[in-house]
């Protein structure tokens, strides 16, 4: 039986074609990436340090702050200077409330319709109104959280090189709790409201994932990464272990660790640290961590999670002073270093290597890009087993495959900071 | 129009009369030192050395009880004022239509070029020539035209129909008549 | 009887302290008080003496600015000299301008019946001969007479004034006394009827004379057209006892002197209106605003007031009817944006900054009193329908604009000067008919009037009758009616730029869009000039010139940008050749000039180099010279000197 | 008592009052700009135009009402040569906007500039941080001083200086007060070119900014002083 089938997924950030063919019984599947690259890392190179976490922050407004964050700790890192706990309290606080904005942005546009069933949003809107109604006045409160703490809600510029620019006071950490708070109950009522249908079965092929290893609470950034087979390196030593392949088919690269493929993003974390999100879990009806679809779960018990956490964690610090004073000078002014953070969409590297107070050279590892190769594992099972036993539906192996691939939310815009074309890269 | 605030007075010839202070508020009390006549002082002022010394006009301002700025203005916005020493001939260039479309710009840059004089001044170095942009005389047949004024005002000629070659003739004229007197 | 304003014997009791209210009549008519044929004989025999002169030769030259200017003056003492030298009986009477500028300096001889002959263009060393030859009888040499007797050689082939189409086509209603009275003597004015407005206005009340002028449709010549009655009616209307009338002889625009005209060659009456309007309007003051940058119009004005104060027309109880009214003159200092009303009233006060209005001029003026202010043209035209009748006003002109107006016409024409027409007369007939079309053999490109707040007219649009709305539909305004010719060696750019110039210069500075904006329109003119303009210039132009139009003050910032509004409009073309091309058409904008000699015409004279100020010309091998293009300034001197035209321009 | 329709709602003011008055009690609003109450009324920055009936255009601060006068505060006409008269008090008004006290909210100009879209003043206009925390004078190379407004100083006002995403002054005299204005707090020009590359580098006018930037500074430390 010969089918050749490109689909244009919808529904998803940024423009992405999933090519499945299939020829006897041997399956095919190419996840192509089809935006042009926009060679960020090398608009980075030649510019001041200062300025790189500006220009980090703009590679893509839906985590933004995710970039700018782990920009810049790779400058720290590069530069050797270093931060107080609040500090990097604050900066946690921060990235998870994006991840908050960003799961829920995914699941309610992208992810849920096919959840529910439905076709898209407009008709979801038309069904269940008043679910949408409280998603967006549960994401207008976090924004404000995020804007208390980070200054703007997309782009952030209170964190700085060094800490804060402006001064972070009490008065801010509990305006935000106020947030956190109020919101936590709109996210109650969403929940009882949505009946969530179970999901499509499927066994996870290659289930090695890479998670940052959390410093206190959940999300919390630190230096090490662990990944499944509970190997833990330093976030610098990561070229031993992860190497970028160009993928001849599209434009973004494709990530290996110790040469086999592998996954990032909510469902590593939970799987990885089930132990500390398990009455949310319990919950929420429990996770099969080994099922890819089982991303959307995870999205949603990390939202429940960290809305009862973070004002638990704001409450507890005692900061006196943070951020603000004149501008950082520091007198160390070469160096390499790497930032790594959980993105709302899985673990983010950036890896700067810094001379004379101007960046030298520049490489970013997104999350879609560690996933690339593992979404076409994942599509080509989820083909075998729809075409192995029940006639061939064109339609429904479309829709499912669309389906797998907005699960994993992949981002396009950030897999392809840098050309693929081989030879440019030094 | 050739008024530069900058006042350099250049007092090449010296037998002019400097009787500034005395002769200003003498003509004050003439006019009774009413506001409204402050235009006519400064006229009689400028009749009898040719432009408005700045000693002149701090009396002006201190008979008549006039804000010096206020004078100032006064003697800035008319166009017939003068507040830079000219030179003892003053070659007005008639900027009227008739005059500027018949090339009295180009006589005027001629002039300047001709004389040597720096871009920024209105007065030759050596203080004999003036040379200025004029409104309009009113002898429009006459195209172009300029006129030329001794600065006592006694001599007072006008010529039409210039160009480069008869502006080279009269400007020699007048350097002949200068050698004759001096 | 040594004056016809003396006392012709002991019975007549006229004086200042004691006026006689029939004086003015009883110079010509009288005497009326007494009847004495000696009296009357003694009147006629002054008159017979004032217009033939004592010995019936009477020798005019004129002697106003401009022909002073052309040389009149040494004219005058020629012909001075010559008479005492040759014992010749004539007298030498001095006599303002006709307006035929063209032919400055003139002189008239006029022999009791002998045809009085006008010679054209004398010089001082011609005069011998031309009083020779008429004294002769012969006057073939005469450039016109004024009328024939057929006593005198030659007199056929001379034209008359009326054959000419200089003279024909005109009605010299307010200028008919111009080049013919001498304009000092107040008795030469009386001679000629003058006063006479003055003396029918006395006898009736102040209404009827605003009536009157009412019929006769008089709007005013100072360039907006506002009726004169109903500035006067509303003025006159105010409760407030101390009202002004103001003679605005500021005349600012360059390229316009037919205020200089009047004033210079006829002053009286413009004095007349002046009073007049006092009488109509109920002032008991009177100014006339002059430029000290015209002195001798200032003198001839105060000399005006001194002789009529002199003899009990102007001061207290005038001809006895109990109107006192009295006259200053006021010298301004020169500011074009004294024409708009309401910064003469502040000129006159201290410093001539415009005031919005309303309240008008008429409700709330100088120092705060109702005053009515009234062009020098407009005030002659005053005294001159008084003393005839409105009938003899409203009879020229069309529907809307009534009477006669006099424009300067200048420029490229070959007969310059002011011509009085009635309104409604073309273009066509005023610049080709009158004023001689284009001169050495140019085609003419446009009519610019109106002066910097006027506008240009293609040459296609010559036909267009010259009043107030017609001129304001083609995007022009009638002005103070100087009109100036532009040929094909002008450029239309340059024409706007030279406006804009002139405005930016004259701008009072107080409000925004006049004082930056047209700084604004002048420098982007000149980077247009300079070959560095581009489209957007345009959009530019057209837009900033509409703002400036609507927003600004007073008249000056509101009419501004006419020239430059109206060259877009007309002209579009040569902007574009500016900006697109960078070719300047007609050769002016120099730096879009280059400067070549043509070697087939190139004599080696070698005047151009030394002409040239920068040294830019040098001797090429083969004799012939060469300009080096990068040094040249463009400043055109080599085009203006060479002999042989061989400078070409590219 | 006269009777004035404004926008066609009828209202009635006492005799001699200005159409300002008018306009006001009938409810409606007209910028003014050189209006000083009784000290000034002369009318002069053109900014209170409104439309006649008869489409003439009148400063309201200064024109007499008269009875049944109809005026229209908001024409097409009325808000073009309004935004134009602004673009030209703007054109002569220097834009030392960093050190005016009125910066922050209190500059009419600027509230009057932005009504009607016209840029040219620098984000320091709209910034409210003043002395000590202003973030130049403490030492960051806040591009505020050379970025067009507009944004409301948002990031100034988060506290992280501005960076030009609005794009750069043009006006030669406001950037090279602007370069006097970074050398007086020691902040080194280079920096504030290099961090403006990021959205002005492939602007035209950016080679303007730079070289107007980098001649005034230099002049600032050959004596040329602050």
């Amino acid at each position: 039986m010969r089918l050749s089938e490109v689909i244009e997924v919808d529904r998803v950030f940024g423009h992405v074609e999933l090519e499945v063919v299939i020829d006897g019984d041997d399956v095919l599947t190419k996840f192509r990436v089809v935006h042009d690259p926009r060679f960020i890392e090398l608009a980075m190179e030649g510019r001041h340090y200062l300025e790189v976490p500006y220009i980090a922050s703009r590679i893509c407004g839906a985590c933004s702050i995710a970039h700018y964050l782990a920009s810049i700790k790779a400058i720290e890192n590069a530069l050797g200077i270093e931060v107080s706990e609040d500090t990097e309290v604050v900066r946690d606080v921060l990235n998870s409330l994006q991840v908050i904005q960003n799961h829920l942005i995914h699941l309610t546009f992208l992810a849920l319709p096919d959840y529910l069933g439905v076709k898209d949003i407009n008709s979801l809107l038309s069904k269940s109104r008043d679910v949408i109604k409280l998603v967006m006045k549960l994401n207008s409160l976090i924004l404000k959280a995020i804007k208390v703490l980070g200054g703007r809600i997309v782009n952030p510029n209170i964190p700085y090189v060094g800490g804060f620019i402006r001064e972070i006071s009490r008065e801010d950490l509990n305006l935000a709790i106020k947030y956190v708070n109020e919101s936590r109950g709109v996210f109650s009522e969403v929940l009882s409201k949505l009946r969530l249908k179970d999901l499509p079965l499927l066994k996870d092929v290659a289930n090695n994932y890479l998670v940052l290893k959390i410093r206190n609470h959940y999300l919390s950034s630190s230096d090490e990464v662990v990944a499944s087979d509970g190997h833990v390196f330093k976030h610098n030593e990561y070229l031993n272990y992860i190497e970028e392949v160009s993928s001849s088919w599209s434009n973004s690269k494709v990530v290996l660790y110790k040469g086999k493929p592998l996954h990032v993003g909510p469902r590593a974390r939970v799987s990885k640290y089930l132990g500390i999100v398990k009455e949310v879990v319990s919950e929420l009806g429990g996770i099969d961590t080994n099922n890819p679809f089982s991303n959307l779960i995870a999205k949603l018990i990390e939202i429940k999670y960290l809305l009862e956490v973070i004002p638990n964690i704001l409450s507890d610090m005692r900061i006196s002073k943070l951020g603000g004073g004149s501008p950082h000078k520091s007198e160390v002014l070469n160096g390499e270093g790497v930032g790594v953070i959980e993105a709302p969409r899985g673990l983010l590297i950036h890896h700067y290597v810094i001379n004379g107070g101007r960046l030298v050279h520049a490489n970013i590892i997104t999350p879609t890009e560690i996933n690339a190769r593992h979404i076409e594992l994942s599509a080509r099972e989820l083909s075998i087993n729809l075409v192995k036993n029940n006639p061939l539906n064109i339609s429904k192996l479309r829709s499912m495959l669309s389906f797998l691939v907005r699960t994993y939310d992949p981002c396009l815009p950030c897999a392809v900071h840098v050309s693929v074309v081989n030879g440019l890269r030094r | 129009m050739g008024v530069s605030t900058a006042v350099v007075s250049r007092a090449v010839i010296t037998s002019e009369v400097t009787d500034y202070e005395s002769f200003a508020e003498e003509v004050c009390r003439k006019y009774g030192l009413k506001r409204q006549y402050l235009i006519r002082v400064l006229q009689e002022i400028q009749a009898r050395y040719g432009y408005l010394p700045k000693e002149a006009l701090k009396k002006v301002s201190e008979v008549m009880k006039i804000p010096l700025t206020e004078v100032i203005t006064v003697a800035t916005f008319y166009h017939q004022f003068r507040l830079e020493r000219p030179g003892k001939y003053l070659i007005l260039v008639c900027m009227g239509t008739a005059c500027h479309l018949r090339g009295n710009t180009q006589n005027y840059k001629f002039l300047r070029t001709y004389l040597g004089i720096r871009s920024g001044e209105s007065t030759t170095s050596d203080g004999l020539f003036t040379v200025e942009k004029a409104r309009c005389f009113g002898c429009c047949s006459l195209a172009p035209v300029i006129m030329v004024m001794s600065r006592d005002g006694k001599h007072k000629k006008l010529y039409g129909g210039v160009n480069p070659v008869t502006l080279r003739k009269i400007i020699n004229y007048y350097r002949a008549m200068e050698r004759k007197a001096s | 009887m040594r004056s016809l304003l003396e006392r012709c014997c002991s019975k007549c009791w006229h004086s200042t302290e004691y006026p006689c209210r029939n004086y003015v009549r009883c110079r010509l008519e009288g005497p009326l008080c007494h009847d004495d044929p000696s009296c009357r004989e003694a009147r006629r025999a002054r008159i017979e003496e004032i217009k033939y002169g004592r010995y019936g030769f009477k020798i005019r030259v004129p002697l106003a600015s401009c022909s002073i200017a052309a040389g009149a003056q040494e004219v005058y003492e020629a012909v001075v000299k010559e008479v005492k030298s040759r014992g010749i009986k004539a007298d030498v009477g001095r006599v303002g301008c006709t307006g035929l500028c063209y032919l400055d300096p003139w002189v008239e001889l006029h022999r009791r019946g002998y045809p009085p002959a006008i010679y054209a263009n004398v010089r001082p060393e011609d005069v011998g001969k031309i009083l020779s030859e008429y004294l002769s009888g012969d006057v073939s040499s005469a450039y016109a007479l004024r009328y024939r007797t057929g006593r005198a050689r030659g007199e056929d082939k001379v034209p008359t004034l009326d054959e000419l189409d200089v003279w024909r086509l005109q009605v010299r209603y307010v200028s008919r006394n111009c080049g013919l009275i001498d304009p000092e003597s107040i008795e030469e004015y009386i001679a000629y009827g003058g006063y006479r407005g003055l003396d029918r206005a006395l006898r009736m009340s102040p209404d009827e004379v605003i009536e009157e002028i009412k019929k006769s449709g008089l709007r005013g010549r100072g360039g907006a057209g506002f009726p004169t009655w109903l500035k006067w009616r509303i003025c006159r209307d105010q409760p407030s006892k101390e009202k002004y009338v103001i003679v605005n002889a500021d005349e600012g625009d360059p390229g316009a002197f037919m205020n200089r005209l009047l004033a210079e060659s006829d002053p009286h009456r413009v004095l007349e209106g002046l009073i007049i309007a006092g009488y109509a309007v109920g002032a008991a003051k009177g100014f006339i605003f002059v430029r000290a940058e015209k002195p001798l119009m200032a003198e001839r004005l105060r000399k005006a007031v001194e002789d009529a104060r002199k003899y009990g027309l102007l001061g207290r109880n005038i001809l006895g009817r109990g109107f006192n009214f009295d006259v200053e003159v006021i010298l301004s200092a020169g500011a074009f944006v004294c024409g708009e009303e309401t910064a003469l009233i502040a000129a006159i006060e201290g410093r001539a900054t415009p005031r919005q209005r309303p309240p008008y001029p008429a409700v709330k003026g100088l120092w705060g009193k109702p005053t009515v202010i009234n062009n020098v043209e407009t005030l002659a035209h005053v005294a001159t329908i008084m003393a005839e009748g409105w009938e003899s006003f409203a009879r020229y002109g069309t529907e809307k604009s009534k009477g006669t107006k006099m424009f300067c016409v200048t420029g490229a024409v070959k007969r310059t000067g002011a011509y009085e027409v009635p309104l409604g007369t073309t273009l066509r007939v005023l610049v080709e008919k009158i004023a001689g079309g284009a001169r050495d053999g140019r085609r003419i490109k446009a009519i610019q009037i109106g002066g910097p707040s006027g506008g240009c007219i293609p040459a296609e649009l010559m036909d267009t009758p010259i009043d107030y709305e017609s001129l304001q539909k083609v995007g022009a305004i009638m002005g103070s009616g100087g009109i100036v010719v532009i040929d094909d060696s002008s450029c239309m750019v340059d024409v706007a730029k030279y406006f804009t110039s002139f405005v930016v210069a004259e701008s009072c500075g107080k409000c925004f869009p006049c004082r930056v904006g047209t700084k604004i329109l002048y420098d982007t003119l000149v980077r247009i000039t300079e070959g560095e303009g581009s489209d957007e210039d345009l959009e530019v132009l057209q837009d900033l010139s509409e703002v400036i139009k609507y927003a600004s003050l007073c008249a000056l910032g509101g009419t501004a940008p006419n020239p430059v509004l109206s060259t877009l409009r007309y002209f579009r073309n040569e902007y574009e050749a500016h900006i697109r091309d960078k070719r300047c058409p007609a050769g002016v904008c120099s730096r879009l000039v280059t400067y070549y000699i043509i070697d087939s015409k190139c004599v080696g004279c070698g005047s151009c180099a030394r002409s040239c100020p920068v040294g830019a010309v040098s001797r090429g091998s083969n004799g012939k010279y060469v300009i080096d293009s990068s040094k040249c300034i463009r400043c055109g001197q080599c085009f203006i000197v060479c002999p042989v035209g061989a400078v070409g321009k590219r | 008592m006269v009777k004035v329709i404004v926008n066609g709602t009828e209202v009635e003011v006492e005799e001699g009052a200005t159409l300002l008055r008018a306009i006001q009690r009938a409810g409606y609003e007209v910028p003014t700009l050189c209006l000083f109450g009784h000290m000034y009324r002369e009318a002069s920055c053109r900014v209170c135009l409104v439309e006649l009936s008869n489409g003439k255009l009148v400063p309201a601060c200064a024109y007499p009402v008269s009875e049944g006068l109809r005026v229209l505060t908001d024409t097409p006409k009325v808000r073009r040569v309004r935004r134009t008269v602004i673009e030209l008090i703007l054109a002569t008004h220097k834009t030392k906007c960093w050190e005016c006290l009125r910066k922050g909210g209190h500059c009419l100009l600027l509230k009057l500039a932005s009504e009607y879209g016209v840029e040219g003043i620098p984000v320091c206009a709209e910034c409210p941080l003043y002395g000590e925390d202003c973030l130049v004078v403490r030492g960051y190379p806040c591009l505020g001083p050379i970025t067009v407004a507009g944004c409301g100083a948002q990031c100034p006002l988060s506290g992280s200086y501005c960076i030009g995403c609005r794009g750069p002054i043009t006006r030669k005299d406001t950037l090279r007060e602007a370069a006097r204005f970074y050398a007086k707090y020691g902040v080194n020009i280079k920096n504030v070119l290099s961090l403006a590359t990021i959205f002005w580098g492939r602007l035209s006018e950016f080679n303007l900014v730079r070289s107007e930037l980098l001649n005034s500074f230099t002049n600032y430390f050959r004596g040329g002083g602050p």
